[in-house]
């Protein structure tokens, strides 16, 4: 399949279009000087991606991706920042400097290595459009049905999860507050 | 004379009943001591008379059940013996060598539970009276039910090891309570005197229990009895050494010259311990074994009486004559006590089974009950002189009277308990043809009534010469002090030679139930004139002493301040045996111990420093040619190079997750890269 | 729509994950990085899962589950760091180095 | 002609496009005015009066003309980026809502699916919006208000979306529509039908609270609560963008309600008529039923005084959650054995 006759599909303008957004949301993510700013991008780059994923027939992992995501994760992410400390303007020091270059060029050889391998190997495979969604019944029937073992422990992960959370980030009561508690 | 018939020598033992239940579990009374101890220890301190409970109801239900055997043995004779094995000593010419526990009941057993319950349980009765206030009371009743336990254990015991058991546990009793007060040094010294002096003569118990054990191939006495009424050869080879460690082994415990130096310091013990163990019951361990062995000494080592009978001897007049000196009124009683002890020994060797074994009977009462007599007096006085005493008869009657019962009873006065059981010794030794010994004996009467009568005089009569205002013992101390006058003046009765009371048979008949016929020598009627001169003799040490003695305090000061030159020094100083057994003891223990020392030294030194020193060099050897020089160059050398890699590899090892990260990253692509180029 | 162009797209963000994770000093933003890389691992499941077809969704039931192990783990990664935050005033990466020799 | 236009994909988008941003400030004004006019009522007051001549109907309109003319003032030190978008996400949350309400047969801009879920994720995302205004605003008041508005909206959402989930379980879908079908079709085919708030009234309940306080609206207004935080995260903000916030939040009361009345009330579905006669009767039905709900939320305001934050999250945590939770068991038993 040549360039042009890619180009051709409408469909693909607009992944391209999120593709761009989730790379330059994705950029800004690791290279921004705010903290608040880069996990902002991180919902830019979440939302592509669930772009993303609608294109590619997946609505219900798209909609599970932003309420996840979007809706909890980043928000704690801001919240946990904003906690601890989230100065408006450019903070100095998130970056480890010297590293760049080899992070750099670890990166672009990983991506090189990952992208060609990719096209070599599926060449002009072609995937599934919009309009043949996968019916929300059947991945509710897999996940109960044949992947109900690790969906019951991944429930078990989040358990553990959050009791492990709460244990670590609680803060334990002097003796004074311990007492105040008491007698509510 | 009496002698048995070749039918009864056949049939004694068949003739004796098995005895039904109470023989059969005879053994419940050896163990309720032991319970009585364990309950006193765990619990004693909650109880409200500090575990007094305990040893009082355990000797009250022994007291019971012996006298059911008692009894049972009085009208028909018992015998029964139950052993359980319960291990294996060795094997002996294949014979397995066993150790048992068990339980014998015959005539001398039934004797002994039924003496010790009773005396026990009087003595323990009075010692809650006695020791109340003191400040370990449950400490001191857990050690004397632990004494009564051991004791029955010892007299029970159906064979040599369980009695050295028992014997040994009756030692541990012994010293734990001569020491109950051992925050005075002189105590503990006293306490360790008698602990080593038993020692020294267990050595010979043990030693004859060996030789007599794989003679026979048992330890039984049963066996032993019939082996040497059998006239066994094997046995008869042994026997005169057999006979005469057992022997030494009971001169211990039962106080014989010389070693009788422990008895009287003992009497540092409170003194209910004094009456119940070193008086009435453990001290007579000695004769018991005598009597428990006497087929040995009757059939095979008769060649040993007459050391036996020399040393019984000397011991019963040498300690009377030392009571005669003594001020404290408990060291009269002990001196009186080995005086006493050695009438029996002497009995028993001469061949006076009966006659040694109802002296130690009727002894037990009355000593028992001066002792008491004695203690309720201190109690009252709070000394243990008599130069602090005297005109204790207005202040404490019924001590007063029990303890003239008591001392006319020592003192053999008719028709008292004494009286009898002396008499018969006397007589049995005159029968045996000693009859040196037997003026000894006489003559050891007239001593014994006459510091018996000092001892009163001193302590009741003429005038009070101590402190305050002694009064009478409570009731818990005056009725044991009843409770032993009573059998002090009518146990004489059951042993009248030739006198059988009724159903109840003669002493002689009840102590001769046993395995085999004892061979015993016994006179079948009174032999008057004996016992008049026995009489007469303590009639007038009585008369003496009291004559010199009686009337005031002054009177007595004066007359005890009297010194007869030479003797009175010896006495004064117990014949110097304590400083004759130090001197023995200094003068062996430097060179024994520069022997040891130097055998150590230069020979079983000299041995092993050679084997180490030729050692060492080959360790030298080894050390610095093979090992510094040779293989620890090659082990310095690896393990330095692994320092090397090591500090080299551990930069890698920063710390930092990203660095790894990266590592982890690139590692991936070279190994995916590999993978295409390669493939 | 073919696959290559979402396999590449992944790898792309796979890489901006991998330079984040490097780069950044902030425990917080090597978090972000993480989150970055699971995006991209899961375009690759739906991806393949779009071009594949399993009769029961394989692709997407993994991502769902990548999601869910991913929602955990910031929040046990978060408490860690607030923990660290909390006892050692910093929440630089570079500054925990303590599992060294 | 028309009906060839719509077919066109593109032209059908940009038309309902148009229909949903004419019925955003429509249905806020609606509401707002409702609030106003019911506040005053409850209060014994007039209300407002004189804008538009009878009962003060223009006011808002006067109220958002006076908002288009000030200024738009960006504090000094504020993240200017991320202050300026902030509105504007959270009004993008408000808007996308009412993509998947149906208003009648076949009356709704796009049947997802997963329309439930959809909506529940989405209004999700005005969270970050909340969270950005608050942070942007470099005013501790404006940023305090934002953590707690975050922490408050993260706390309720879970029991809003599993509230839901017994309604899920008894329509057997995900999608509005189906899920209006499934009330209306209960009994069979043109029979009486049976709103799920009758066998899902705990639900029900649950999804009104966690609704109130998604919303931030009293008892639940700690996030801006005027006494504590001067105005919270909305502290900052003036002119236009004051609005942005102002009409999310009255639109947002208006597309939670008509999900809440979808969900449990049977939505724009009525017993007795038949499905031509809803369908222009069906937008009127689910208006109605959304202005009980709405009236039920300005009733409310008047009525609880405000919570403490931390019962504020112990309602959630400890009530709501394990609440939905039962009942969650409770219908996915009762749905196996009928």
């Amino acid at each position: 399949m040549s360039f042009s006759d890619w180009i051709s599909q409408p469909v693909n303008w607009v992944f391209l279009g999120l593709a761009l957004a989730v790379l330059a949301a994705g950029f800004r993510v690791v290279t921004s000087q705010n903290v608040v700013h880069a996990a902002l991008f991180l919902v830019a780059t979440l939302a592509g991606v669930a772009g993303l994923f609608v294109l590619l027939s997946a609505e219900f992992v798209a909609w599970v991706l932003v309420l996840v995501y979007i809706g909890a994760v980043v928000v704690l992410f801001l919240f946990g920042i904003m906690i601890t400390r989230a100065p408006t303007g450019q903070d100095v020091g998130l970056d480890n400097r010297r590293a760049r270059p080899v992070a750099a060029v670890v990166s672009l050889g990983l991506f090189g290595v990952l992208s060609w391998t990719s096209v070599r190997a599926f060449q002009d495979t072609a995937v599934a459009g919009v309009g043949e969604r996968t019916p929300t019944d059947i991945l509710g029937e897999a996940l109960l049905g044949r992947f109900v073992f690790p969906f019951e422990v991944v429930g078990f992960v989040l358990l553990a999860a959050l009791i492990g959370g709460i244990t670590l980030a609680r803060r334990d009561l002097t003796p004074k507050e311990e007492e105040e508690r008491g007698a509510v | 004379m009496w002698y048995l018939t070749a039918e009864e020598e056949a049939h004694a033992a068949e003739a004796l009943s098995s005895g039904g239940f109470f023989a059969e579990w005879a053994g419940v009374m050896l163990v309720l001591p032991f319970v009585a101890f364990l309950l006193i220890v765990f619990f004693g301190k909650r109880m409200r008379r500090h575990g007094a409970e305990f040893a009082i109801g355990a000797l009250a239900v022994n007291l019971v059940w012996s006298s059911v055997l008692f009894f049972q043995n009085a009208v028909e004779g018992i015998h029964r013996e139950v052993s359980w094995v319960v291990g294996e000593i060795g094997v002996f010419g294949g014979d397995r060598l066993v150790f048992e526990l068990g339980w014998v009941v015959d005539g001398l057993s039934i004797m002994m539970f039924w003496l010790v319950s009773f005396v026990g349980l009087l003595v323990f009765v009075y010692a809650v009276g006695y020791m109340h206030g003191d400040v370990r009371v449950t400490a001191f009743f857990a050690a004397f039910s632990l004494f009564a336990g051991a004791m029955l254990v010892l007299v029970g015991a159906p064979n040599l090891v369980q009695l050295i058991i028992g014997w040994e546990g009756v030692g541990l009793a012994s010293y734990l309570l001569i020491g109950h007060y051992w925050e005075d040094l002189d105590n503990v010294r006293a306490a360790n005197k008698a602990f080593l002096v038993n020692k020294v003569a267990d050595v010979g118990l043990i030693l004859g229990a060996v030789v007599l054990g794989f003679t026979l191939g048992t330890f039984r006495f049963s066996e032993l009895s019939v082996a040497a009424f059998d006239h066994s050869p094997e046995l008869a080879g042994v026997a005169v050494a057999a006979g005469l460690l057992l022997f030494f082994g009971a001169m211990g415990k039962s106080a014989q010259f010389p070693l009788h130096i422990w008895l009287p310091d003992a009497m540092a013990g409170p003194t209910p311990v004094s009456a119940l163990m070193h008086a009435a019951t453990m001290v007579t361990a000695g004769v018991y074994l005598m009597g428990r062995a006497f087929p040995l000494f009757e059939y095979l080592a008769s060649d040993t009486r007459g050391l036996m009978v020399a040393i019984g001897a000397i011991t019963l007049f040498a300690a009377g004559l030392l009571a005669l000196v003594q001020d404290d009124i408990k060291k009269v009683l002990a001196y009186s006590t080995v005086s006493q002890l050695g009438y029996m020994m002497t009995a028993v060797a001469a061949g006076g089974y009966t006659a040694g074994l109802f002296h130690l009977f009727t002894h037990a009462f009355f000593k028992a009950l001066l002792f008491l007599g004695a203690g309720a007096v201190i109690h009252a006085v709070h000394s243990n002189n008599m130069s602090d005493m005297g005109g204790l008869r207005h202040y404490m009657p019924r001590t007063h009277w029990t303890f003239v019962v008591g001392s006319l009873s020592l003192a053999g006065i008719f028709p008292l308990a004494g009286f009898w059981s002396k008499d018969e010794i006397l007589a049995t030794l005159g029968y045996e043809g000693y009859t040196t010994v037997m003026w000894i004996g006489i003559a050891g009467a007239f001593v014994t009534a006459f510091y018996m009568a000092r001892a009163v005089a001193l302590t009741f009569w003429g005038s009070y010469k101590g402190h305050g205002h002694p009064h009478e013992a409570p009731a818990v101390m005056t009725v044991p002090l009843i409770g032993l006058a009573i059998p002090s003046i009518f146990a004489g009765f059951l042993n009248v030679p030739g006198v059988e009371l009724g159903p109840i048979r003669n002493f002689t008949a009840w102590l001769g139930a046993r395995v085999v016929p004892m061979g015993d020598h016994h006179a079948e009627s009174v032999d008057w004139a004996l016992a008049a001169v026995g009489l007469a003799a303590a009639l007038t040490g009585l008369v003496l002493g009291w004559l010199v003695f009686s009337p005031d305090a002054d009177t007595q000061r004066a007359r005890d301040r009297f010194r007869i030159p030479v003797l009175y020094p010896l006495l004064e100083a117990k014949y110097f045996l304590d400083h004759i057994a130090w001197a023995i003891v200094n003068a062996t223990k430097g060179p024994l111990a520069r022997l040891v020392d130097w055998t150590n030294s230069y020979v079983i030194d000299g041995v092993v420093n050679a084997a180490g020193f030729l050692s060492a060099a080959l360790a030298r050897f080894v050390y610095g040619g093979l090992d510094q020089r040779g293989i620890d160059l090659a082990y310095n050398g690896l393990s330095q190079m692994a320092d090397a890699a090591g500090m080299a590899a551990r930069r890698l090892q920063t710390g930092r997750v990203q660095q790894y990260a990266a590592g982890f990253v690139v590692g991936a692509l070279v190994l995916v890269l590999m993978i295409a180029v390669f493939r | 729509m073919i696959l290559p162009q979402f396999l590449i797209l992944a790898a792309a963000l796979f890489s901006l994950g991998v330079y984040g994770l490097l780069v950044r000093r902030n425990a917080v933003m090597v978090l972000l990085a993480v989150e970055l890389m699971l995006a991209a691992v899961n375009i690759n499941l739906v991806a393949f899962e779009a071009a594949l077809r399993t009769s029961q969704a394989v692709g997407q039931v993994f991502a769902i589950f990548v999601i869910t192990v991913a929602a955990a783990e910031v929040g046990i990664g978060l408490a860690i760091v607030l923990m660290i935050f909390r006892n050692r005033q910093s929440a630089n990466v570079d500054e925990f180095d303590l599992m060294k020799w | 002609m028309i009906a060839d236009l719509l077919s066109n994909f593109w032209v059908l988008l940009a038309v309902k496009v148009l229909i949903v941003a004419a019925l955003i400030p429509v249905a806020g004004l609606v509401v707002g005015f409702a609030e106003l006019k019911l506040s005053a009522k409850m209060q014994s007051r007039v209300g407002p009066y004189f804008a538009g001549g009878r009962w003060g109907w223009a006011q808002l309109l006067a109220d958002g003309i006076k908002f288009f003319q000030k200024e738009d003032i960006v504090p000094e030190n504020a993240d200017r980026p991320v202050f300026k978008i902030a509105p504007a996400l959270v009004l993008m949350g408000a808007v996308a809502l009412w993509v998947v309400i149906p208003w009648g047969p076949g009356l709704v801009f796009r049947d997802l699916d997963v329309g439930i879920f959809y909506a529940l994720a989405i209004s999700s995302i005005s969270t970050i919006g909340v969270l950005m205004a608050g942070w942007a605003s470099a005013n501790k008041y404006s940023l305090i208000g934002g953590l707690r508005a975050a922490g408050q909206l993260i706390a309720y959402e879970l029991p809003l979306v599993l509230a839901v989930v017994g309604v899920v379980i008894m329509a057997g879908t995900m999608s509005l529509e189906g899920i209006v079908r499934a009330q209306a079709g209960w009994f069979g085919e043109g029979g009486p039908g049976l709103p799920f708030v009758i066998p899902q009234f705990v639900g029900f309940v649950i999804f009104m609270i966690a609704a109130l306080a998604e919303l931030t609206r009293i008892p639940f207004d700690m996030p801006i609560a005027e006494s504590e935080l001067v105005m919270g995260y909305l502290t900052e903000y003036s002119g236009f963008r004051f609005l942005f916030f102002f009409l999310a939040e009255f639109s947002n009361m208006f597309a939670l309600s008509a999900i809440a009345a979808t969900a449990f009330l049977g939505g724009y579905w009525m017993p007795g008529l038949t499905e031509s006669q809803l369908t222009f009767a069906g937008p009127l039905i689910l208006v109605a039923k959304v202005m009980v709900l709405v009236f039920l939320m300005i009733w409310f305001r008047w009525t609880f005084p405000r919570l403490r934050e931390d019962q504020l999250q112990t309602l959630a945590w400890k009530w709501l959650i394990p609440i939905a939770l039962v009942n969650i068991v409770a219908t996915g038993i009762l749905k196996v054995v009928i």
